[in-house]
């Protein structure tokens, strides 16, 4: 019969002191088939693994239990030491009676008697465990990276340069995200343009990356090492390969007054357009719900404008599939609609605006060249307001977390204002100073010192207009008092969120998410750029909000997983497959409905002579993520799960 | 006085969610009823209906079935299925019989320690309060002597 | 002159056998069914059934017995036979068919190896058979040459008055004189004439039945394939049966102890004959119902010189297809030779 | 009680071929050894088992001159006998029987004997094989054939060996065309072709003849051709049961009961049985 | 003509072009009020048809036999509106192909009327809208609401005392055109999730089980009920199945042909008021 190993950890105290252990490992010698029964201090230790394995040898067990912390501990270490001692790894069990006994109960007896039935029924489980081998599956070594921010702007670089194909996927027009809409760039002032642009060209003419632009995600199948991905293509009615930038379309379209979205509205565009001047690639699209021709049947002038012919009215949005083994997903974020603040006034006056337009306007290419002008009438501002955590750490109307990133830029608005325009007075509301990074803090304090940045801690509960002022009605918690500010101009520094669509594409992929809409790593320190679902790893801002800087490392980190991964051919998985037994199944097809994975497929069953007898399912291990849906569907009983078997589970619950 | 009453309580769980969040329970130290034992399984989808009558069966007084909430399964959909074998099972249970508050279903995340800690003491309780399932129990005893109807 | 039991000394009667040690079961409706169960007194019987739905096989060789009791310890498991319940029994009211069938199967429990079982609760057991003077439909007993009032079976025979007040009372057996003598005092002499027994028609000719199936050219013949056509498998023929006898024993139990059982099993069902290995002799239900026919009118002859049936009906009766063995040997009566 | 088993130990087991294993158990208790002792004959069956998974039926696999011990050889397919498979000496399993007929090996003094097998079936044979050995000096000449269908699947190779050696008895051995190792010296080839190369004489010899029913069908076939009556060929049928005392009613061949008037038929009997119910 | 006759000459007719190979009706039975299913090959055959208001079993479990339909030839078989519910969900269960099957659909009315149905195959006969609506016998539904109003205790004691009953000869099974599995939980021993002998904890068991698997797959025929020989109300237990079906997920099985199975689909806002 079965020869089962218990060996019962104290762990030290932990387990010791609320199990009676000598009782654990003397009840346990008693049981059918226990072999041997040890105890020791520590078996995840060296010589505690030691004593396991000499164990497994000297008896020849057939199946080991290690009494001791939650099998998401340890159980990958007994696991080693069974393989090390000549046992499959798979004939092996813990039984948690740490984390789910001795550290949550007080009474000793109770404890023991307890963690006595836990490892009872796990010996009857081991006893029935089958000797598995872990599954490999191919993978392909080309990643997908959706995003074409930064962030997945240097993740495709880090790919691509370490000889791996790529294929950047961005919805928009251009390639470059927020980063594009940036003036100069905290701590060191340098233009995000200036450094972001050679990034953005490096991508598109990477001969190992593949920029798809105007193209969206659509579906998400397969499994690590081996994903197929829908990607759909939006008509830009303007031919890429044809086309050479020259903008003659543009300068000529008739339609002019579309506001622009790059601009946030600051300017206007043409229906025929590049988002930005330095698009990457530099390929205008037709704006098909603002261009007369789509909309009438007549104009064309952009056609006739253009000398090689590049437009295509006729154009269809295309969609590809692909074979990836890695997606990493940078799909950014968006800023908080401040509107919910209407004690701000954003959205009622024009001189209310977010940090983003601030950036616009500082923007040397922006819309008043740099000149920082407000909106209402272009003159330049004597008195700015700046309001922090004007969303972020604000439970009831914003979001709950800190936005990160807000301290920062506001610091350096008021120092771009200060440079820009001589006497400026910029009156900056905090609630705390949050600079902590490399250069932060000194950044912080020369917008202080130097460009005399008058910070006053506190909320502001009011913007008002007033004889043409905005009148900003706040407290200076600091001195206690209330105070009042005439501006010219406030500035909000909106919470950074997710995409409006991040739970959906969340779904569409099969990745988890937090209650805001921000993408769940897979272990928020030790596991930061992996998602639980193997394959699929995070950067940028999508994941919660980031400034450059860490947007940028983990995009390299997730690169260097994904290039981890590349670096082989074949891949190891847990052998926890489902497998139909066909001499019983029925058919019904009820299992390839329930298959989360579409793992389940139908395959004929022929007789010698090839005649078509029945069909069966059949779980492709490949796709297979084991979770056993299928198993409890079939009624026939004719699909296991190995690993968690029938027989495992039955006999699991016959000996509680 | 007899002893009290300590009912005997079968929990059926996700590894992902219920198991972990059980997990937490215990690293955040956290006490609470000794009654549970506790089968872990993949997903909630993996949880059939077969268990709890073998758990009733062996003589549990309460059962509890738990995984990841809704959107949140590592599988993407396990428990949206087993969420609805639980309706219809749960009905067929009450129909014949079997006292709804005996077997129970709940979602608890990777993050719930402390929902799990106080949802166990509150069905051992009321476990307590309803005391031993002694209808279902008295079939298991029978067998050794019933034979002819 | 003949004795005679008194309707209404009924209580009376059951109250000495109990008395006597005996426990009493008779015909009764229960929850929407008719068998044989446990009576305390005469308003208890179901008496205007032609016969109850059960038999009283289930009382002698019941759908699920307990054999052995065991214990699994480490190198050890304790086993401990279990045996029916010491308990005398009275049947009363049993049919002549039911009765038969006990009598049909004893040879079968005893043939060399003695089904203890089965044994212990018939020498426990005394059978009151009530002669019928109602059949429906169904009954076949002349059929299979048994009778209305056959006593086969039985220790006591009762035979229904005329005027329904009572029995007229006949010991057929030593058990049943014993069982009368415990009620002596409750008994008159009388020379009331007894109720008339029914028609019950014959159905077939068994004689031609058991000629055609003895030839071994019947076995393979497409008269099986056609008329088992409609049967769906189900075993509720052979569990209302009074004569099958086919069972299973099966193990059940957790880790620590289980009880061995012996439970009905029926030649209908796929699996009956299903070797391991998958190969399965009778894989058809034609197959299967040629075994059940063959053997209650061919095989069991040739071994026991009975035929295993009793002529209840029940097959037919309860057949959710409108099969049984009426029809069947019916038809074969009628083949053309 | 009629459906009591005996508790037996295992003294050992020994892996035969892939699947298949020989379990030699001893009885625990003196009165269950006299019974068996008083009562068993070569070719009889029991049902062995372990309580919490039930029984399963096969041949005992040990002769009757030698019953200190009960041995038995079985293919692991079923719940029972996977657990049977599984167990080490020492364990407690369980025997009821023994059960059935025997060979009649007292008719068969004198005669030559002629033992045919294939397969997983050389274990009732063998019984037979070794209580006709064991009193060597009763029967004349031995000849015994069997074949499976790889090197792998022959069992008792010890004793194939032991028997290769003697000199008073003639092995064939054979395996399926494909099942031969490298190293093979025996025949190659179906039991029945290789039966027919062999030619045994027919004369006052009589033959028991197990295995599968296609191999049977084709072997009776041979030994016709070489001239043997139907009469002094023996074998014997398996079929599924439960009680083994007559009773279950699963086990009949027509009307015959395989586990009170067999297992053990002579081919004249088994031709006589309606072959569709085999 | 009448219906008996015109149904007849429509399965001689249906039988002698070769369109089918056979025809699944019924016949004459062993008593007066008894019928009983008639399988006929040859024209002649279909004369003995019998089409009356006591036709009320559903013949569609003999198209799920083993073999009968892997010849790829036709069946014809006389349904009422819940065997046509069956063929839709056996269709839908693909275990049956629809252009195998040709129906010869009639109601009856009152529990008197034959009426005819139009159509021959399952894409004539929309019976979605007409089963829905439809509500079981009185007595069932008064039972059924007698069962819900009972206390928890009451209820079991109820079921125990018919489930105690049962002898587990499966009719309740075999005569269930759901019941299609060539071999049923019940048989599968490694492990017995369901225990064979009939002592009443293995026929909870098995009863359960079975309302179960028949959870949203149950045609509301009631041939196991008129099945079991030792009178359990089966139908109760598969009317409550499909009530909860329903009334939680709207779904009524047997509507059409391609449902998907409803324990293998779901809907994200699925009803999970219990879940804690």
């Amino acid at each position: 019969m079965a020869k089962i190993g218990v060996f019962v950890c104290h762990c030290g105290e932990n387990i010791a002191s609320k199990v009676d252990t000598g009782i654990l490992v003397k009840s346990l010698s008693d049981h059918p088939g226990v072999e041997i029964c040890q105890e020791y201090k520590y078996f995840c230790s060296d010589p505690g693994q030691e004593t396991v394995k000499r164990a497994i040898r000297e008896h020849n067990l057939t199946g080991v239990v290690v009494a001791a912390c939650s099998p998401r501990m340890h159980e990958t270490t007994f696991r080693k030491a069974c393989a090390e001692a000549g046992l499959n790894p798979y004939m092996l069990e813990l039984a948690n009676i740490r984390e789910q006994c001795s550290w949550v109960h007080s009474e000793k007896d109770q404890a023991t008697s307890k963690a006595i039935e836990i490892t009872r029924s796990l010996v009857e489980k081991v006893k029935r465990n089958n000797e598995l081998k872990p599954i490999s599956v191919p993978v392909t070594r080309r990643a997908l990276v959706i995003g074409g921010g930064i962030a997945g702007i240097q993740a495709a670089l880090d790919i691509a340069g370490a000889g791996r194909e790529v294929v950047l996927v961005e919805r928009e027009p251009s390639i470059g995200g927020h980063m594009s809409q940036l003036s100069e760039t905290f701590p060191t002032l340098d233009c995000s343009q200036c450094i972001l642009t050679p990034r953005m060209v490096e991508a598109i003419q990477h001969p190992k990356i593949t920029v798809m632009t105007y193209s969206e995600v659509e579906e998400v199948d397969g499994y690590i090492g081996n994903f197929t991905v829908k990607i759909r293509t939006k008509a830009r009615y303007v031919d890429m390969s044809k086309c050479t930038g020259c903008g003659d379309c543009i300068q000529k379209c008739p339609v002019k007054k579309i506001s622009n979205e790059f601009e946030l509205g600051l300017s206007n565009r043409t229906a025929i357009y590049t988002p930005f001047a330095q698009a990457v690639p530099n390929v205008p699209v037709i704006d098909k719900s603002r261009c007369t021709y789509f909309k009438n049947g007549k104009c064309k002038i952009c056609e006739k404008s253009c000398q090689i012919d590049a437009i295509d009215f006729e154009q269809q949005e295309s969609v590809e599939t692909i074979e990836f083994g890695a997606i990493v997903v940078a799909t950014g974020f968006q800023i908080q609609d401040t509107s919910v603040y209407g004690e701000y006034g954003y959205g009622k006056y024009k001189d209310v605006i977010t940090g983003l337009h601030f950036e616009r306007l500082a923007s040397a290419s922006g819309p008043t060249a740099g000149k920082i002008q407000r909106p209402s009438d272009g003159k330049e501002p004597e008195t700015v307001v700046f309001i922090q955590c004007a969303g972020s750490r604000d439970p009831s109307k914003g979001v709950k977390y800190c936005s990160k990133i807000c301290c920062m830029y506001t610091a350096k608005h008021a120092m771009l204002y200060a440079h820009k325009h001589h006497g400026s007075n910029s009156k900056i509301f905090y609630m705390d100073i949050r600079a902590a990074g490399k250069g932060y803090d000194e950044f912080t304090r020369r917008a202080i010192e130097e460009d005399e940045a008058d910070y006053l801690r506190g909320r502001v509960s009011k913007v008002f207009e007033e004889n043409g002022k905005l009148i900003v009605r706040g407290v200076d918690t600091l001195l206690g008092k209330p105070v009042e500010v005439a501006a010219d101009m406030v500035v909000l520094a909106t919470a950074m969120t997710p995409q409006p669509d991040a739970k959906q594409f969340a779904k569409r992929i099969g990745i988890g998410y937090d209650e805001y809409g921000f993408f769940n790593e897979a272990h928020l320190k030790l596991r930061p750029v992996e998602t639980a679902k193997a394959g699929i790893y995070l950067c940028g801002a999508c994941q919660s909000p980031k400034d450059i800087p860490d947007s940028v490392s983990q995009a390299s980190a997730a690169a260097a997983k994904v290039l981890g991964l590349f670096s082989r051919e074949q891949l190891e998985r847990e052998p926890v497959v489902a497998a139909v037994g066909e001499s019983t199944c029925a058919g019904c097809w009820g299992c390839v409905y329930a298959c989360p994975y579409n793992a389940i497929e139908q395959k004929d069953i022929r007789d010698r002579n090839g005649n078509l007898v029945k069909q069966v399912a059949s779980v492709n291990p490949g796709l297979c993520q084991g979770c056993g849906t299928c198993v409890t569907f079939c009624r026939s009983n004719s699909i296991d799960l190995a690993g968690f078997t029938e027989k495992q589970i039955f006999a699991e619950v016959m000996a509680l | 006085m007899s002893e009290p009453f300590e009912p005997k309580i079968v929990a059926f769980v996700c590894t992902y969610c219920t198991y972990a969040g059980a997990d937490l329970a215990g690293t955040s130290r956290l006490k609470y009823a000794p009654n549970v034992r506790i089968v872990r399984l993949p997903c909630t989808g993996r949880i059939s209906p077969m268990f709890i009558l073998k758990a009733l069966q062996k003589g549990a007084d309460s059962v509890l079935v738990s995984g990841c909430h809704p959107g949140d399964c590592h599988f993407t959909a396990g428990n949206y299925h087993a969420r609805r074998r639980w309706t219809v099972f749960r009905a067929l249970l009450a129909f014949t019989g079997i006292p709804e508050e005996r077997i129970r279903f709940s979602w608890v995340s990777a993050a719930e320690g402390a929902k799990f800690a106080e949802m166990i003491n509150e069905i051992t309780d009321e476990t307590r309060k309803l005391g031993p399932f002694t209808q279902y129990q008295e079939l298991q005893k029978v067998i050794e002597t019933q034979s002819s109807y | 002159m003949t004795r005679i039991l008194l309707r209404n000394k009924l209580d009376d009667c059951i109250a000495a056998w109990q008395k006597a040690g005996f426990s009493v079961l008779a015909p009764v409706r229960r929850h929407e069914m008719s068998s044989f169960g446990e009576v305390q007194k005469a308003s208890d019987m179901a008496f205007d059934l032609v016969l109850p739905e059960r038999t009283i096989k289930d009382h002698f060789f019941p759908q699920t017995e307990p054999l052995i009791k065991y214990k699994i310890s480490k190198h050890q498991i304790d086993s401990e036979t279990m045996t029916p319940p010491d308990q005398k029994r009275v049947f009363f009211g049993v049919r002549p068919c039911d009765a038969s069938g006990l009598a049909i199967d004893d040879p079968l429990f005893g043939w060399d190896y003695k089904d203890d079982y089965w044994f212990k609760r018939r020498e426990n057991s005394v059978i009151v058979t009530i002669v019928c003077t109602e059949a429906d439909d169904f009954c076949m007993c002349t059929s299979v040459k048994l009778s209305p009032d056959s006593a086969k079976g039985a220790d006591v025979l009762l035979r229904p008055l005329l005027n329904g007040a009572g029995w007229q009372v006949e010991a057929v057996s030593e058990r049943g004189t014993a069982l009368l003598e415990t009620i002596s005092p409750l008994l008159q002499e009388n020379s009331e004439p007894t109720a008339p027994l029914p028609q019950v028609a014959e159905k077939f000719d068994v004689e031609k039945v058991m000629e055609w199936l003895a030839d071994p050219a019947s076995f393979e013949s497409q008269f099986w394939k056609d008329i088992a056509l409609r049967c769906v498998g189900c075993g509720s023929c052979t569990f209302l049966c009074p004569t099958c006898h086919c069972f299973d024993i099966q193990d059940e139990g957790d880790t620590y102890q289980g009880i061995r059982r012996k439970n009905w099993d029926s030649c209908s069902f796929a699996n009956f004959t299903m070797h391991t290995s998958g190969h399965n002799p009778r894989n058809t239900q034609s197959t299967r119902w040629r075994q059940r026919i063959m053997h209650k009118f061919n095989y069991y002859r040739g071994k026991f010189g009975v035929n295993s049936c009793s002529g209840c009906g029940r097959c037919t009766r309860q057949c959710p297809v409108d099969m049984g063995i009426t029809e069947t040997l019916q038809a074969i009566s009628t083949l053309p030779r | 009680m009629i459906y009591s088993p005996f508790p037996m130990r295992v003294v050992s087991k020994r892996a035969e071929a892939p699947g298949v294993n020989t379990l030699k158990l001893e009885f625990v208790k003196e009165e269950d050894h006299e019974f068996f002792k008083a009562n068993y004959k070569t070719g009889m069956f029991g049902l062995y088992g372990i309580f919490g998974e039930g029984e399963s039926t096969f041949c005992v696999a040990s002769p009757e001159t030698r019953k200190e011990y009960i041995e038995c050889t079985f293919r692991q397919s079923g719940r029972v006998t996977s657990t049977l498979a599984s167990v080490d000496a020492g364990d407690i399993v369980t025997f009821r029987g023994p059960y059935g007929n025997r060979f009649p090996i007292e008719q068969f003094e004198g005669k030559n004997l002629l033992f045919i097998a294939g397969g997983i079936a050389l274990p009732p044979t063998r019984s037979v094989i070794w209580s006709c050995l064991d009193q060597r000096e009763k029967y004349r000449d031995v000849t015994i054939v069997y074949g499976a269908r790889t090197v792998a699947d022959l069992v008792y190779k010890n004793e194939l060996d032991e028997w290769k050696k003697r000199d008073d008895v003639r092995l064939v051995l054979t395996v399926d065309p494909g099942g031969e190792t490298p190293d093979w010296q025996d025949h190659v080839g179906f039991v029945p072709t290789v039966l027919e190369q062999a030619a045994p004489s027919p004369e006052n010899t009589i033959a028991v003849l197990c295995g599968p029913p296609i191999m049977i069908k084709f072997t009776l076939a041979a030994l016709q051709k070489l001239g043997f009556t139907a009469e002094n060929v023996y074998t014997t049928l398996e079929n599924r049961m439960k009680c083994g005392v007559g009773k279950c009613g699963r086990c009949n061949v027509g009307s015959v009961y395989i586990c009170k008037e067999g297992p053990v038929f002579t081919a004249a009997e088994v031709q006589a049985m309606p072959q569709a119910d085999l | 003509m009448g219906i008996q006759e015109q149904y007849r000459s429509e399965a001689a007719a249906l039988l002698s072009s070769g369109e089918v190979k056979l025809v699944i009706g019924f016949g004459a039975g062993s008593t007066a009020d008894r019928r009983r299913p008639l399988f006929a090959r040859t024209p002649d055959e279909a004369q003995k048809f019998v089409l009356d208001a006591a036709c009320i079993a559903n013949l569609s479990t003999y198209l799920v036999t083993e073999g009968l339909l892997s010849d790829g030839k036709k069946v014809a078989v006389f349904l009422k509106p819940d065997g046509i519910r069956s063929i839709n969900i056996l269709i839908s269960e693909a275990q049956l192909k629809p252009e195998q099957v040709v129906i010869l659909g009639y109601a009856i009315e009152n529990g008197k009327e034959i009426t005819p149905l139009e159509g021959r195959n399952i894409s004539d006969f929309s019976i979605g809208e007409q089963i829905r609506s439809l509500t079981p016998p009185p007595h069932i539904l008064q039972e059924a609401e007698r069962i819900e109003e009972m206390s928890a205790t009451e209820r079991f004691e109820f079921w125990k005392e018919h489930f105690a009953k049962c002898i587990k000869c499966y009719a309740c099974r075999q005569v269930c055109p759901m019941c299609y599995c060539r071999r049923c939980i019940v048989d599968v021993n490694q492990p017995q999730w369901v225990s064979t002998s009939s002592h009443t904890l293995g026929n909870f068991e098995w009863n359960l089980v079975r309302a179960f698997h028949l959870a949203g797959r149950c045609a509301a025929c009631g041939a196991c009920d008129r099945a079991c020989p030792v009178n359990i109300p089966l139908r109760l237990v598969n009317y409550r199945m499909g009530k909860e079906v329903i009334d939680a997920f709207d779904y009524c099985a047997g509507e059409n042909s391609n449902q998907k199975p409803v324990l293998a689909s779901f809907k994200q806002d699925d009803p999970e008021t219990f879940i804690l």
